[in-house]
């Protein structure tokens, strides 16, 4: 561990070294990690790799029950109990676009610098939407081309990132778009009706809770499209998806 | 180095520590983190004869010291699982235990029938934690004749080892298990999950779509210890015990209250190298407290005058 | 200010937070942390005809989330209590419960005859976690004529209302809760401790002197919301919940799940205070959620087109 | 909180403020600590009070689980849950003896610098013993008169703390003596017998699991001596326990 640091109000980035994980992250992929050594949180807790600089791993996260609060407790030198890379990382590799269009909500920023670095290294330029409660709560490091949107207006678009999305797209409409989403459940379902409106291919990240992150316990299901009723594993197949294959 | 391997029913096993069904999938998804050769055996996700897509989320919760879980036997079913699944667990060195469940006794039957002769199969666990449905749903294996019945009618069809796995939501578990033995089960898996439930306080909703699910882990480990002694003073067939089960201590307590070998469930999911690790861990402790077999270890518990609840009371 | 008080089988309770029989002593240990007054009731430790010594240390033995107990049922017996403890919990502005333990139905009956006339003692809970000794030690709890037997006898000698204290280790509680509204007992209180078994694996004896024990504390919690689930579904007479409840929280969970009051037990171990802090956050929870009456709250779950195991399975 | 120090080899001293429990402690009495918030451990701890500064009040502990190893990472300015002063205190104020010998085998030393300040209040004269493995488990501040056995010889006598009473007293003997010990339970024996048959008064600190800590589990029986089998509470009765009074 190298110790945790604040990046925004009640905001806070982990790091950690490991050479081995951090070659083999994916943006979109995340790791599982254990934030007790007592059976008081029992089940690991899954972030996203957030940042990667050499071996230094990075994890952005807020406070939100006993995992999260355990682990703002970390100390430098402390040795943490990491399983990953997990998941499948977003497809980025694809030929069907030419420009990234990136939305966070909230935390959900925390897959997105990973997920520019790989675009850009496919050569794709990236437009960055993020949204977030006020400005305090907007942590806006490593995006590029950002545009912003809080609820209370205190820094930039006024309102929800889905309508300052589609109100910018209308404006400065971009080539061959593909959406990667992630955030809160409404602001990813917001996502998926206007990807579909628009007819822009999208893939969400999805969060929900999971028993193992491995695919071994089949407690992550993720209903699939599709005249007869299926599941996906989100910890296995996802957790990003493609907005036509699930029910969102 | 303290002897490990062991006969369960005639089948040679390399150490007393398996991996409970369900929770480690077929056998093929940890393999990066961890040999599963280095196991005592593999039991499959229960497998029933269509794929059962499962229940839908949330099916899992985190409760104190454990979890709550309701997949609803989610599986691939028992073809795919023969022409997906079985060619790698053949490839990997240790036994494979199929789980089979059922919502009819014939249908147990045609599972089993199917297995059977396939190479790679080393035996049978029965999972009776499944609801009957000529009986409205209600659990076989809350039913002492309908274990019973299950037991005779699969010995019937198959030598290999047969195993029936209990639930601990009955009274008195020893007499299920004496009704494996009666009818030729080979050994009792004790137990499943406790039935329990968890509501979110903010919606006054269920946390998990199913209501109540089996509750596993930590929490449950001093109830299955318990029903693992009950079992074991009730038959001699042996008793393989599960529940809670972490580490090597974890597994020496089961195996002195009479576990011939035990079983790794939830803790696979926060270290999938658990199983492992709890089997070298019982020949570290063979080996530093001078016990030449794992065998002498089993049903060592010197209760001395003490009564237990099981006969009398707190 | 939501209302907190209700009636149970017409005793007027000042809050839903009663503190469990063996928890709380009787009432007169806890003075100077917490005002028992402000509790909707005490529960005594059980009390016999005679007194008890309780079993031989070990009597605890701490679990994930969880405490193993034999204190095998210590108490200074009914007589003593009236002369020594009575007085002061008759000084305590709370209902006061007094709780029986017996190894005959006769005892039972000769216990709650002694304690009957006696003013300042509200209402009986009957713990049948007990051996019978005319059937060679078997809990009368799990044997439902049993229960019937002692709540039919036991309800002809008083009027105070009178509940019963199911144990949870029984394969359907709620036939037990029936049992006991069929035979005119105003309550059951669900659920008692399950058995449970710790063991040294440094001397390969039990941690307890009597082998196994009851299982208390966090990590039974979603059993006994399940159990309460049941045995409320099962009936129309009041539910008490226990079972793990450490904060508000768990206990708006057991009322939502269709318990009319709750019980804090091993909690008072930890915080003597707890039972006051649990009924304070159940006002806290309704007023902040608009909820002007905590019975609003009772059997509120929305279990939606969810079915839950004890119908179905996992 | 104000921190955790090293006393010794594998000993931590563990220091926090309370006015009020500061005044109210008496020696041999025990503070019952919540380790941890979560319910891992769910139970309390119980400690001796082993120092008392003005409102700093002190225990002393080695790392044997899960609770003595949380305590250890306890920092300055941690807020603890404490309850106490629990149990009976010492019985100092008692005509019959005239001198306290006191004996400590490894941290059973923790109840005996009240204990000591305690009896010199009453103008009592104290010898102290205290036994441990080796030199570096002996926890010898803030006592009188002090003489140390240790197993391996590395400091004082070699061998038990009860063989060096006995030899002790044998050559100095000591006017109306009262024995108070506390440590192991074989020392404890040791010590009882060497009372009685010494006849001296002793009283022994009792070390066992307790539920509660204030009486009202009944987890924490003690035998009591006697015709007939019946049992008292060590928290509540007890810690200390005047050997008469008990089965030891
Ligand atoms: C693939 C994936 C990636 C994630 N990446 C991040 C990330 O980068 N940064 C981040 O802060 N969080 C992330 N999360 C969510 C994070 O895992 C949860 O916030 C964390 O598990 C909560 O743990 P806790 O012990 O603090 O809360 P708990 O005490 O477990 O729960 C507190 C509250 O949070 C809710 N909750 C618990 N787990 C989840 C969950 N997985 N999703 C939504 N709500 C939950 C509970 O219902 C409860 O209301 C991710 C989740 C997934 C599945
Ligand atoms: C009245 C009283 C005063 C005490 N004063 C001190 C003190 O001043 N300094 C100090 O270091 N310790 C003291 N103890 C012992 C201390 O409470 C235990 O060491 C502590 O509870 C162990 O907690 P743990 O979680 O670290 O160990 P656990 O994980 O609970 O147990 C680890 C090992 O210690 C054993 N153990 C647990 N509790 C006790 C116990 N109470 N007595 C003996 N063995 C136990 C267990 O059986 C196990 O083998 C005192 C105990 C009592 C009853
Ligand atoms: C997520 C999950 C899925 C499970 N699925 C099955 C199953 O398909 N068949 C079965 O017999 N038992 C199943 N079990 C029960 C376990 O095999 C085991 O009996 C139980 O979890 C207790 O052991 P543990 O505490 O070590 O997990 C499942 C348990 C969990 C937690
Ligand atoms: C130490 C201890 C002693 C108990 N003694 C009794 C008793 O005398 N009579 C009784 O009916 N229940 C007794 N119980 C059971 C509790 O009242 C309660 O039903 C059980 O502990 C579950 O609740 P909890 O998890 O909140 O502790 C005892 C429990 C504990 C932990
Ligand atoms: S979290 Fe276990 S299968 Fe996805
Ligand atoms: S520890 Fe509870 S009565 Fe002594």
């Amino acid at each position: 561990m190298e110790g945790v640091r604040t990046a925004g109000e009640g905001i806070h980035v982990l790091s950690f070294t490991s050479a081995a994980m951090s070659r083999s992250i994916r943006a979109g992929q995340f790791l599982n990690l254990r934030v007790e050594e007592a059976c008081e949180p029992l089940l690991r807790r899954p972030f996203s790799a957030y940042r990667i600089e050499k071996s230094s791993i990075e994890i952005v996260f807020n406070v939100v029950g006993r995992g999260t609060a355990a682990l703002r407790r970390k100390k430098q030198g402390d040795v943490l109990d990491v399983l990953g890379p997990l998941g499948k990382p977003f497809k980025t590799i694809d030929p069907g676009f030419d420009t990234g269009v990136l939305i966070g909500g909230g935390l959900g920023v925390a897959p997105l610098p990973l997920l520019t670095s790989a675009l850009k290294q496919e050569g794709k330029p990236v437009v960055t939407f993020l949204g977030a409660r006020s400005a305090a709560q907007l942590v806006t490091d490593h995006l590029e081309n950002l545009h912003t949107a809080t609820d209370d207006g205190s820094r930039g678009f006024r309102g929800n990132v889905v309508d300052l999305v589609s109100d910018f797209l209308s404006k400065h409409p971009v080539e061959h778009p593909k959406i990667f989403a992630c955030g809160p459940m409404p602001m990813l379902r917001a996502v998926a009706s206007f990807a579909r409106a628009s007819e822009i291919t999208c893939e969400v990240s999805l969060e929900g809770p999971m028993g193992c992150g491995i695919g071994i316990c089949q407690g992550c299901p993720v209903e699939l499209a599709g005249p007869e009723k299926s599941y996906a594993l989100m910890c296995k197949d996802g957790p990003a998806f493609d907005i036509r294959t699930i029910k969102i | 180095m303290a002897l490990t391997s062991f006969r369960l029913a005639g089948l040679e096993l390399k150490n007393r520590v398996l991996v409970a069904s369900g929770t480690y999938g077929y056998g093929d998804d940890c393999l990066e983190t961890a040999d599963p050769g280095k196991l005592g055996g593999i039991i499959t996700k229960s497998l029933s004869l269509k794929p059962r897509i499962g229940n839908p989320p949330v099916r899992i919760a985190e409760t104190a010291g454990g979890m709550l879980n309701s997949i609803g036997l989610a599986n691939i079913g028992v073809h795919r699982f023969l022409s997906e699944k079985l060619p790698f667990l053949r490839s990997v060195d240790t036994a494979v235990i199929a789980n089979i469940a059922a919502s009819t006794i014939e249908e147990y039957c045609e599972v089993l029938r199917i297995l059977e002769g396939e190479d790679g199969i080393d035996g049978f666990e029965i999972n009776v934690s499944c609801p009957n449905v000529r009986e409205g749903g209600l659990i076989f294996g809350t039913d002492c004749a309908a274990v019973a019945e299950i037991t005779r009618r699969l010995r019937a069809l198959t030598k290999k080892p047969l195993l029936v796995k209990l639930t601990p939501n009955v009274t008195r578990i020893g007499e299920f298990a004496r009704a494996v033995e009666a009818e030729g089960g080979d050994a009792v898996s004790v137990m499943n999950t406790l039935i329990g439930m968890a509501i979110d306080i903010k919606t006054r909703k269920p946390v998990l779509s199913t209501v109540t699910g089996g509750l596993s882990g930590p929490a449950i480990k001093p109830v299955a210890l318990a029903k693992v002694y009950e079992a074991a003073r009730a038959v001699r067939i042996p008793v393989i015990g599960i529940g809670g089960i972490t580490n090597a201590s974890d597994a020496l307590e089961f195996l002195i209250a009479g576990a011939t070998a035990v079983q790794v469930g939830t803790a696979n999911f926060i270290d999938p190298a658990a199983g492992i690790k709890v089997a070298e861990g019982i020949a570290r402790y063979c080996d530093e407290n001078g016990i030449p077999d794992v065998a002498d270890l089993v049903g060592s518990l010197d209760a001395g005058s003490g009564t237990s609840v099981l006969d009398s009371w707190l």
